[in-house]
């Protein structure tokens, strides 16, 4: 397959913008969010000025028309993460929402199934690599219900540790990202799927950060939930997704209670629609729902395979690069293998914010500097903070040359 | 009126003057079900000889769609196998389940096609599917007898 | 003020469209979600062309831009609303999730406030005009805390019946509407705040329907906290706000956890973020928020008195028309006084099924059909459905005319 | 390198040769604060005679930013009063929380509008603020004392 990068550049407005100062943008902070090629703003603004209407509930034509692109766009999605059935796509704001959906499902009062009870003695799993979207729920909900949060250690070269008893018999549940977005690691799935099953807990997987770059095939994966975000995918922002299995969705408590997931109310109780919609209360993100079906139409256009493949490439070429900076050090592993397109490091006796910022000033160039939203696993390397370059199927090996120019100067300025 | 309507004449036809209408004996299954989204009811009785379905009895009330729906359904299954009108309730329930994308399959639909219309709305849709489910749900009673 | 009906159309593009069969849509569904103007879908479509970037957390030229934007939208929206400080607007992705939000900030184990403690014995007050949104949350909530769910009743010409002793010493919270969806009904805000405060209780208003249609000052109300939606108010979908009094937003647990609501994150515990971020978990609605910023100025530059002001005449118009059809009733208040431009009816012997797709089918006129996700009020006056037309700035006479010709013809259908 | 740019040769000036840096003697209170989110500290000592504010002591780590604040505080407030200082800490504070609409005021500001920049970053505009919020809560302190 050819991958015409510059073809690809074209798609995507921003990338031609020239920033104030006669600076050319270079966008290496895809991790944190992608940019927008023209087919999903065009079908958003198409949607938004022609097509508008509430959905499920209106019975006209623009509201069969809003209905019909916004259940087709769950299609899409189920079919873009292989889901066994569209019914188990549920859409939310974001991957945090999607994550805290689970977390609220398990421990609530009004929830007999056994899978999600949850109490004192019982345990949760996560690790020490995660965005603070998979531990912060986890850790509300081990206050609000009694329960232990436990956690997977990282290696020095930025692994999953599974060594130790983490998950044991008292272990609900098993919350872990696929992909790091900070170190770029790709976390074992099949051995972390194993181990919670034998446990018999529940397994959650972060996927924000990996279903954009890869192919993923959530029935492949084996977990019970997969969340995943829109604006990472070049879709729309306020769009999110959490797929789990179907019958582990409908044992669930709804989390979110109003119009559009019920199928009676009554004053004093109600009945729930069937999933995925028991789990969209209120007029949903329509337009963005659509936005993120025209997003993975596009990266399915372009072809998964080719991208994995062209950011594959881009990473080889930035740590090699990058390696040859003096005072440079790559937090996350260095080998190629099971890691993504994502590069944090830090610089010595420089700031990363002091970094990122001479980066943007003197040469338009976008990278991430802070904690990531991953702080404990920065407190875990001893570092207040790094700078992430991350790739995405737009960047080009050029951009990358572009970056190691400007952390030489960046060392100039703080020499 | 416009061709992809929901009110295909059809359907108008069967809501003014429904096939079959009234609560007939003898039967071996009766079933009463709601819709509690929009309040549609209907009670439904089965009558079966052999593998043959002898009668589809019925009273109901609530929007042409659903009231339509239990007369096409009559007209369908009154006299075919149990069999044969299972697969018509399958294909019937595929269609509607469809959003629209579904193509129908006229010679097994029959008259039910001019249902197509309504699958493009989900709050319609159990409004057509009412009385084919308590269809479904009295041959399954029925034959447990 | 001269209102130039005519002019407005032309803001909005969707309002020129022909339907299949060359019909003119006539839009009578704003009560359910509104058409969106130029300026709205314009600000989007640029901002996702040449401005995106998550905000917050990234430093570069297009993260500030982003940030900007969003945050000068939060400033937009108090403002519009007359909030005291921009730092009680608190973004969820709709009216659902900000009343979802205020019922999971109760009964919380892990928040000890005292006014935000709930379990038996204690009260939960609502009315029976609610909002599926605005029963289910408070459903789910007594489920899980063993709270009591009471409500106050709709009289026969649809006004909240405030006689009798609902609210108690133990009432915790009185949530209700502002306006009905389906019964146009205003209703007494400072009469239910009188009865709350005595009590000791926190009020919230479901401003839902307000907001889009009359000029609304939170602090004047002198409520505790306001939830509405964007898509209502010609703004986009995904996007909802719930305004909250600074002190008790900061004296609520957090809702959602993970990135973005935090201060810092250790692997067993966080600190959080000041409000509003607390209650923004993970990437917002950006491009939502930011077309809901362009909404409010639309509106604005409207004029919401003038707003309102049309609406009172379409609704007197369209209550005479309406009244002269042969058969017709009107559920909810047919006096013009604190009611807004929402009209529900049934039409003898036709259900409302059959009355909505006949104006769909054959005239292109969209009106809402069924129980309008308030089915306790439909079951109150003993009817599973009813049909209602809702007027917005853009609407005109001519469409009252075009739904009455239309509801003749419906008559002659079924006739 | 771009006007409006937040790294003003003055910032990077006062980073490279900070003013006044060192913890000193006399002093009437001392405080350490700690951003959470980048990790950067300051530790801060005020000794005040009087009104007058005789010294503005401190050590600390972290970006440039939020070194060069704690160098361009200790100029502006060392031999004033502590009355005039505050106001400075205020208008500085409404710089930074504008988020870039605010105009300064040169005036009371001095070298501290250089900092003007930085208030286009929420996650920066804590940098800037973290010795100032530092000097307050000791003068605070002090004053108390
Ligand atoms: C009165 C009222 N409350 C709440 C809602 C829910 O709003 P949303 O669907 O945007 O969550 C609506 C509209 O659907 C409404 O009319
Ligand atoms: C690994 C990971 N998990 C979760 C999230 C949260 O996604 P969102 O901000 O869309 O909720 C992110 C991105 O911010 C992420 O990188």
């Amino acid at each position: 397959m050819s991958f015409d990068v510059e073809r690809i550049r074209k798609d995507f407005p921003v990338l031609s913008r020239e920033l104030p100062g006669g600076r050319t943008l270079v966008y290496l902070d895809s991790g944190n969010s992608s940019q927008k090629p023209t087919p999903v703003i065009e079908t958003m603004r198409e949607h938004l000025a022609m097509h508008y209407s509430n959905v499920g509930r209106a019975m006209h034509v623009l509201g069969s028309e809003s209905t019909e692109a916004y259940e087709a766009a769950r299609d899409k999605i189920a079919a873009f993460v292989g889901a066994p059935s569209r019914d188990e796509v549920v859409f939310t704001k974001n991957a945090s929402e999607a994550l805290n959906l689970l977390a609220y499902s398990l421990g609530n009062r009004s929830n007999t199934d056994p899978r999600f009870t949850l109490g004192e003695g019982d345990e949760i799993v996560i690790s020490e690599m995660e965005h603070h979207s998979n531990i912060v729920p986890w850790q509300m909900l081990a206050q609000r219900t009694g329960a232990t949060l436990k956690w997977f250690g990282v290696t020095d070269d930025g692994r999953l540790d599974l060594s130790g008893d983490v998950i044991t018999d008292r272990t609900k549940i098993v919350s872990v990202t696929h992909q790091s977005n900070v170190l770029g690691t790709v976390n074992p799935v099949a051995e972390i799927v194993r181990l919670a099953r034998q446990a018999g807990a529940l397994v959650a997987l972060d996927a924000s950060q990996s279903v954009p770059h890869h192919p993923v095939d959530v029935a492949a994966l084996g977990a019970d939930f997969v969340a995943f975000t829109g604006h990472k995918m070049v879709g729309p922002s306020g769009i999110g997704v959490l797929w789990g299995r179907q019958e582990l969705l409908e044992a669930m408590p709804p989390f979110l209670g109003g119009g559009e997931m019920i199928e009676a109310v009554w004053m004093d109780r109600s009945t729930y629609a069937p999933v995925p919609h028991k789990f969209e209360a209120g007029t949903p993100p329509i337009v963005e729902a659509i936005g993120l079906g025209a997003a993975v139409d596009y990266l399915t256009g372009v072809g998964m395979e080719a991208i994995e493949a062209h950011e594959r490439d881009l990473t080889a070429y930035a740590m090699r690069a990058l390696q040859e900076i003096s005072g440079l050090k790559v937090i996350g592993p260095t080998d190629l293998g099971d890691r993504g397109g994502t590069i944090s490091f830090t610089l010595e006796g420089i700031h990363p914010h002091d970094v990122g910022q001479i980066l943007d000033d003197q040469f338009g160039i976008a990278v991430r500097v802070g904690h990531h939203c991953a702080r404990p696993l920065h407190l875990r390397f001893g570092i207040p903070a790094t700078t992430r370059a991350s790739f995405y199927l737009y960047n080009t090996t050029g951009e990358i040359d572009a970056l190691v120019r400007g952390l030489h100067q960046v060392q100039k300025v703080f020499a | 009126m416009i061709t992809d309507s929901m009110y295909q004449e059809l359907i108008l036809e069967h809501y003014k003057r429904p096939q079959g209408r009234g609560l007939r004996e003898p039967y071996e299954a009766e079933v009463h079900h709601v819709n509690p989204t929009c309040g549609d009811e209907i009670t439904l009785r089965v009558h079966l000889e052999g593998d043959k379905v002898a009668d589809v009895s019925y009273e109901g009330q609530g929007c042409s769609i659903s009231q339509a729906a239990a007369s096409v359904l009559h007209e369908l299954t009154k006299g075919s196998t149990v069999t044969e009108s299972l697969s018509v309730v399958d294909e019937f329930t595929r269609l509607m389940q469809g959003r629209g994308q579904v193509e129908p399959d006229e010679d097994v639909l029959g008259d039910a096609v001019a249902f197509a219309g309504v699958a493009k709305f989900p709050a319609r849709v159990k409004c057509a599917l009412l009385s084919w489910m308590a269809y479904k749900d009295a041959v399954v009673r029925s034959s447990a007898v």
